[in-house]
């Protein structure tokens, strides 16, 4: 019981900001409606107790990630972007794609069996994320390592002012 | 309905740590700024409302409650009034995991989370989110550029923070604060003073390089002096809160001395042992007299009026001396435990408060690009190494 | 009643097509990269889910959703520079406006 | 110690490669590294040859391959011989590496020398260790080819690379006979390890012709190596090299390598029947011996001299051990490593100091470089075999043991005793008494590098030979220590000796008569015995011998194959090569208005449509996802529905 109403308001927490975020006219709002997003994303996480990704999810979207959105819409045109035109010339279809998208993926979720298997993820389940990070998934570790790293250096070159 | 109890009690719990949190910091945090901030400036501070003036922010507070709230036109209003309740309450939410003391062998803890240090730091990067929100909201360029440069600061040092924190973990082995402090009494020392047993005394830098990064960081993340660009005074009237008025206002400080004390509890946590009494250290008290002797020394010899600004550190240093002996003789008469955890947890914490007070009343302030510097090309790299290093030492001779 | 697997996937199901709602009508670019973001997140939130309730004694699935995570802010970060890059030489960021490359 | 024995090459080895690549960023360019590593071999084997006098012995082999079912082993064994060898080899190399510091100073390719001289260490070194054949002749080869790299060391003079060339082609010659005899004893032995082979020949598994046949194929290669008649013609002419190459391969130890054989494989020459293989050693030496001798007495360069006088020395050794003379054969070795070094040190000093070979040129040198006159004069009294000097014990020996044993050759080592004293005073008068007859050169002493392994070599040729001497109550040292069961020598023989000084004396005065006190001038000799005269100046047309029964055919060959590539096969090959010219420019034609055409045809169709379809493309991604996203959707419908 409690657990569904936790999820329903989180879901809905998740849900009516990104409706927000894709809809509104008003840039800045849209951005920072991605923040209650997130966090009912982190929530739903919290939900399927996988607790360092909540973290993490926090940290990066929340923190990071908006904070950036943010500065480029200062840094480009600033203001709300109000009285420009936000919506381009196919909305109608790709509302009817996103609509129908959602019917169709959440025909197919329903109609799978998924093989669930009972149990539980280990308690403190960091310590399994590191060291599957460490062991057996070690080489995606480094390769993203080296994908931040070109990145970083990639955002600053593309980013600095030539002068 | 047990998750309506829970909730319930989830609720009960946030309100006392809300109402402790407004009085202990942002009260009491103001006061003390104020007095510390007389003290280093030779003068007297509030004095007149209350004994030694205890009450005038207390004063204050009523006087912002009774305040109108101001909405400049061209505001965006809905973001505008959003923005000081999104500092607050990230600001008080990280007080969710920090464990004040230990009754028997209960931590005082609102939850013990197995992932607390690291909440703690995405809560206190969700602040960014309100700072900026405020400051873009506020339609008034001082408080949009305190915005942007606050956000772009504290983006810039939650990374050389996170290095400290990711320390304080490796050497602990867990993320769990109430982890962390069990940790340092497991291996013997605080973290500031972690010695890996094998190479001894040749392992004290690291500890202390850690935990001056985190302290360092720590003060650019609530914006105080030296890193107070976002707010200051002479140049953005008040950066990002400069159209605040009120309540708003004073949720602003709250949430900005919520995230001091926050920060200074975490600090206490992660390097200074927690709860626990400095006695797991034999060479303790000397360190804390001694190093309180030194910094006296050093401000008289300091072109300053010393007496008015001498004082308090004499009195820490007595205060030190004091504890120690105290704690010598007890533990000697064979007390577990001479003065209550949370007492200790308290007096770290404030020791710390002191110490950024201290700093923001003595330095100036830091260029932009030297604050930058200082993050990207001086605090990271050391941190980094920091890490590489203990991380070698730790897996070569083991924890 | 029990919350279970086919209710997270659907949420994010809903939570994707928001996003690519977005990406397909936004003419912003800051405005799509937020879909891109919607849907990412999406994503995520199968993965975990799927890593909850279908091998819950394997890590896998929080392990990927951290690395979508990682290469997010990457994109992110890469993106973003991209449209101040852009904005710099073209002074727009409505993608429809970009089309120096078109016929 | 002995355990380690095969460190003794590796130094020399290692400072070889170190040498080639760092060159001349190292200390003395090099130098000092080439020494350092000889001279630590050189004490090594001091010690193992310490214990191998009180009874050491070691062998080590492991498998290095296996043919079929026969493994082929590699190893090495340190026994009384080895132990001398070795230390003969680095003793006299390691003076010799010191002697060149001087002699070689300032040659453009001064660090590429030491490289070559470490690296023919090594090998020889290998070679002296193998306890098999198969090690023996890869040291074998490696030594001929630093004989080849050393002789052709001042590469653009025409004549040293020439020379290189026939010493390799000859001595190959003889690697060739002996590489047979391996092959031979490899497929009748089933192993190529020495004792193995011995004991073959031991139990009889292996005798009668076929061991004779194999016992004179492995001394073909001795025949090459050490420049035995026939194939003696590439000694002289290697004298062309620098002179510490000469002293040190083709005096001391390479050229001893054919003896260091024999002596190694003795048991099969022993066993042989009725000694017939010994008897072919035997009469080559002697003959070798005496012929060279000759030819020395009409050589005017001072190294030619010295060459033949090697030559016949190496006779003398190969006579030695054809006489039974086993220990004799080994301690001759010995003894004239140290004095033939010497010798030529010596002589390269004078050439050092001369700028010229010819001893025509000089003259009372004895007074301007006196440390080399009384060197050379120690090296000569030893070489002419004077009591109490190295040569003498030893070739008393074996002209003892020939005199004992056949005496026909007995009358060829005497007649060759007294020729080699005659020879080698011959040259000391030349060159250092009466007066100097050359007017451009302006001699001096060299300098102390180059002395001080002079005086040291001189020392050892002056006591060396006393080990082997007939001591009283204690005997002849050398003989308990290397010696070979079945040939026991002959004991010392005190009127012998008295006649073999004889000789020797007799040679001397007839020297000193005609070149000292010139009572007979040469002139006259010359006249007198034109013939023989001419016979020696011809060096007995052995090199016009060759160059008519092997050079010029060959060259016709070749001349012959040239003509028939020249004409037919290329001839051949042009013709196809015209064909398909033809071919290809048909080719072309059909290239140009076919596949092209085609080519172009669906150029413009491809042109054609990409006109008709461009303008689907948009340029816009939201369009392109939009179409994704709807073809998604399908799919996913069709899935359903189906």
């Amino acid at each position: 019981m409690g657990e569904l109403a936790a999820f329903m308001i989180l879901s809905l927490v998740t849900l009516i900001p990104a409706v927000v975020v894709v809809t509104s006219s008003n840039i800045v709002r849209a951005a920072l409606s991605l923040v209650p997003t997130f966090l009912g994303v982190t929530g739903l996480y919290v939900m399927l107790q996988a607790e360092f990704v909540a973290g993490i999810q926090v940290l990066i979207y929340a923190g990071a990630i908006t904070v950036l959105i943010l500065f480029v819409i200062m840094l480009t045109e600033g203001g709300t972007g109000v009285r420009t035109r936000q919506l381009n010339d196919q909305v109608p279809l790709g509302a009817m794609a996103a609509v129908w998208l959602a019917f169709v993926l959440i025909v197919i979720f329903t109609r799978t069996g998924w093989p669930t298997a009972a149990g539980v993820l280990p308690a403190y389940n960091v310590v399994a994320v590191g060291n599957a990070f460490l062991s057996d998934y070690v080489l995606i570790f480094e390769v993203t390592s080296v994908v931040l790293l070109v990145s970083l250096v990639g955002a600053i070159v593309i980013a600095r002012r030539e002068d | 309905m047990p998750w309506l109890i829970e909730l319930l009690k989830a609720i009960g719990l946030a309100v006392v740590i809300f109402t402790f949190l407004a009085v202990v910091a942002a009260m009491l945090g103001v006061y003390l700024e104020r007095k510390i901030s007389g003290w280093i400036q030779a003068r007297l501070g509030p004095k007149h409302i209350g004994p030694q003036g205890l009450l005038q922010t207390v004063a204050d507070t009523v006087k912002l409650l009774q305040k109108e709230h101001i909405t400049p036109r061209h505001a965006d209003a809905l973001i505008f009034n959003v923005a000081p309740v999104i500092v607050a309450v990230a600001a008080l939410l990280d007080w969710v995991v920090i464990p004040f003391g230990k009754l028997g062998d209960r931590v005082l803890v609102v939850r013990d989370i197995n992932i607390g240090v690291l909440y703690f730091a995405a809560m206190s990067s969700v602040i960014v989110i309100g700072i900026i929100a405020g400051g873009w909201s506020s339609n008034n360029k001082y408080a949009l550029l305190g915005g942007l440069r606050s956000a772009s600061q504290m983006i810039s040092y939650e990374i050389p923070l996170a290095l400290g924190i990711l320390w304080a973990a490796m050497v602990a082995g867990t993320l769990s604060t109430v982890g962390i402090v069990d940790a340092q009494v497991r291996q013997g020392s605080w973290f500031m003073f972690k010695l890996p047993s094998p190479i001894g005394w040749f392992g004290l830098p690291f500890g202390i390089l850690a935990s001056l990064t985190f302290l360092t960081a720590a003060t650019a993340e609530v914006n105080r002096v030296p890193f107070d660009l976002p707010e200051a005074e002479s140049e953005l009237v008040a950066g990002y809160f400069a159209e605040y008025t009120g309540m708003r206002f004073a949720l602003f400080q709250l949430g900005e001395y919520g995230e001091m004390f926050g920060m200074a509890a975490v600090a206490t946590i992660m390097f200074f042992g927690g709860w626990t009494e400095p006695h797991l250290q034999p060479y303790m008290w000397l360190l804390v007299t001694l190093g309180c002797l030194v910094v006296a020394a050093v401000i008289l010899t300091t072109g300053l009026r010393q007496t008015l600004l001498v004082r308090p550190i004499l009195m820490l240093a007595g205060l030190g001396l004091l504890l120690s002996l105290v704690m010598f003789f007890g533990t000697r008469a064979g007390l577990s435990q001479v003065l209550p955890s949370l007492m200790w947890f308290l007096a770290k914490m404030f020791a710390l408060v002191f110490f950024l007070m201290w700093m923001r009343w003595t330095y100036p302030r830091l260029r932009l690009d030297q604050l930058l510097t200082l993050s990207w090309k001086v605090l990271l790299p050391l941190g980094l190494l920091n890490l590489l290093a203990t991380g070698f030492v730790l897996t070569v001779w083991g924890r | 009643m029990q919350v279970g697997l086919t209710s997270y996937l659907i949420v994010a199901a809903l939570l994707f097509c928001l996003g690519l709602y977005g990406v397909l009508t936004r003419r912003n670019a800051v405005a799509i990269l937020m879909g891109i973001e919607l849907m990412l997140n999406a994503a995520n939130i199968n993965l975990v889910a799927f890593n909850r309730f279908v091998a819950p004694a394997a890590v896998a699935g929080q392990v990927f959703a951290l690395v979508i995570i990682t290469l997010a802010a990457c994109e992110a970060a890469v993106g973003l520079a991209l449209v101040m890059a852009a904005y710099r030489s073209l002074e727009t960021i409505q993608v429809d406006e970009i089309n120096l490359m078109k016929w | 110690m002995l355990q380690v024995a095969w460190l003794i090459p590796l130094l020399p080895f290692i400072a070889f490669w170190v040498i080639l690549f760092r060159g001349r960023r190292l200390p003395g360019e090099g130098a000092y590294v080439a020494i350092g590593a000889l001279g630590l071999s050189g004490l090594l084997s001091l010690v193992i040859l310490g214990q191998v006098m009180f009874g050491g012995r070691y062998q080590a082999t492991m498998v290095w391959a296996t043919m079929g079912d026969r493994p082929l082993a590699v190893g090495y064994a340190v026994d009384p011989l080895t132990a001398v060898m070795l230390f003969v080899v680095t003793v006299v190399g390691s003076l010799i590496f010191i002697y060149s510091v001087g002699y070689m100073h300032g040659d453009p390719r001064y660090p590429r020398f030491f490289a070559y001289l470490s690296l023919f260490a090594a090998s020889m070194l290998l070679l002296v260790l193998a306890n098999n054949f198969l090690v023996l002749y890869a040291g074998w080869e490696l030594v001929g080819l630093c004989s080849y790299l050393l002789i052709g060391f001042w590469f653009e003079r025409p004549a040293a690379a020439r020379a290189s060339m026939k010493a390799f082609v000859t001595t190959r010659v003889g690697d060739f006979f002996m590489f047979l005899g391996i092959l031979l004893l490899f497929f009748t032995v089933g192993s190529l390890q020495f004792d193995a082979v011995f004991a073959a020949v031991q139990t009889g598994s292996l005798a009668g012709p076929l061991l004779t046949l194999a016992a004179v194929l492995i001394f073909g290669g001795a025949v090459g190596k050490s420049a035995q008649i026939p194939l003696h013609v590439w000694l002289p002419d290697a004298m062309e090299g620098p002179t510490p190459v000469s002293a040190l391969i083709h005096a001391a130890t390479m050229v001893a390598a054919g003896v260091y054989l024999v002596a190694r494989t003795y048991e099969l020459f022993f066993s042989s029947p009725d000694h017939l293989a010994l008897t072919v050693v035997a009469y080559i030496g002697g003959l070798t011996a005496l012929m060279a001798a000759t030819i020395g007495i009409v050589q005017d360069d001072i190294k030619r001299v010295l060459a033949y006088s090697t030559i016949s020395q190496l006779g003398y050794m190969m006579l030695g051990l054809g006489v039974l003379g086993y220990t004799a054969g080994v301690f001759h070795l010995m003894t004239h490593a140290f004095f033939k070094a010497l010798l030529f040190l010596a002589a390269g000093s004078v050439i050092h100091a001369m700028n010229t070979n010819d001893i025509k040129e000089m003259g009372g040198l004895a007074k301007v470089m006196p440390v080399t006159y009384v060197t050379m004069l120690v090296g000569g009294l030893a070489l002419a075999g004077v009591p109490p000097f190295a040569g003498f014990w030893s070739k008393d020996e074996i002209l003892l043991e020939a005199y004992h044993h056949d005496r026909t050759l007995f009358y060829l080592g005497a007649a060759g005793a007294f020729v080699t004293a005659f020879y080698v005073f011959r040259m000391i008068f030349y060159t250092f008494t009466g007066s100097l007859r050359s007017h451009t050169a302006h001699p001096h002493e060299s300098p102390q590098v180059m002395t001080v392994p002079l005086i040291v070599l001189a020392a050892f040729s002056g006591v060396i030979g006393l080990v082997g001497a007939p001591w009283p109550l204690v005997g002849n040292m050398f003989h308990r220590f290397v010696h070979f069961e079945a040939a026991e020598g002959a004991p010392f023989d005190l009127r012998f000796a008295a006649l073999s000084t004889a000789i020797a004396g007799a040679g001397i005065l007839a020297a000193a008569v005609v070149y000292r006190w010139q009572l007979v001038s040469s002139a006259t000799l010359r006249r007198v015995l034109a013939p023989a005269y001419a016979v020696l100046v011809h060096k007995y047309w052995w090199d016009e011998f060759y160059a008519v029964s092997v050079v010029r055919p060959v060259v016709w060959v070749a001349q012959q194959l040239r003509t028939f590539d020249v004409y037919a096969i290329d001839g051949a090959v042009n013709a196809i090569g015209v064909v398909f010219v033809w071919l290809s420019r048909l080719y072309r034609v059909f290239d140009l208005y076919v596949v092209d055409g085609a080519v172009n045809l669906v150029g413009w169709l491809a042109k054609a449509a990409g006109g008709r379809l461009r303008h689907v493309q948009t340029g816009r991604a939201q369009n392109y996802l939009l179409v994704i996203a709807l073809g998604v959707i399908v799919l996913a419908v069709i899935g359903l529905t189906r």
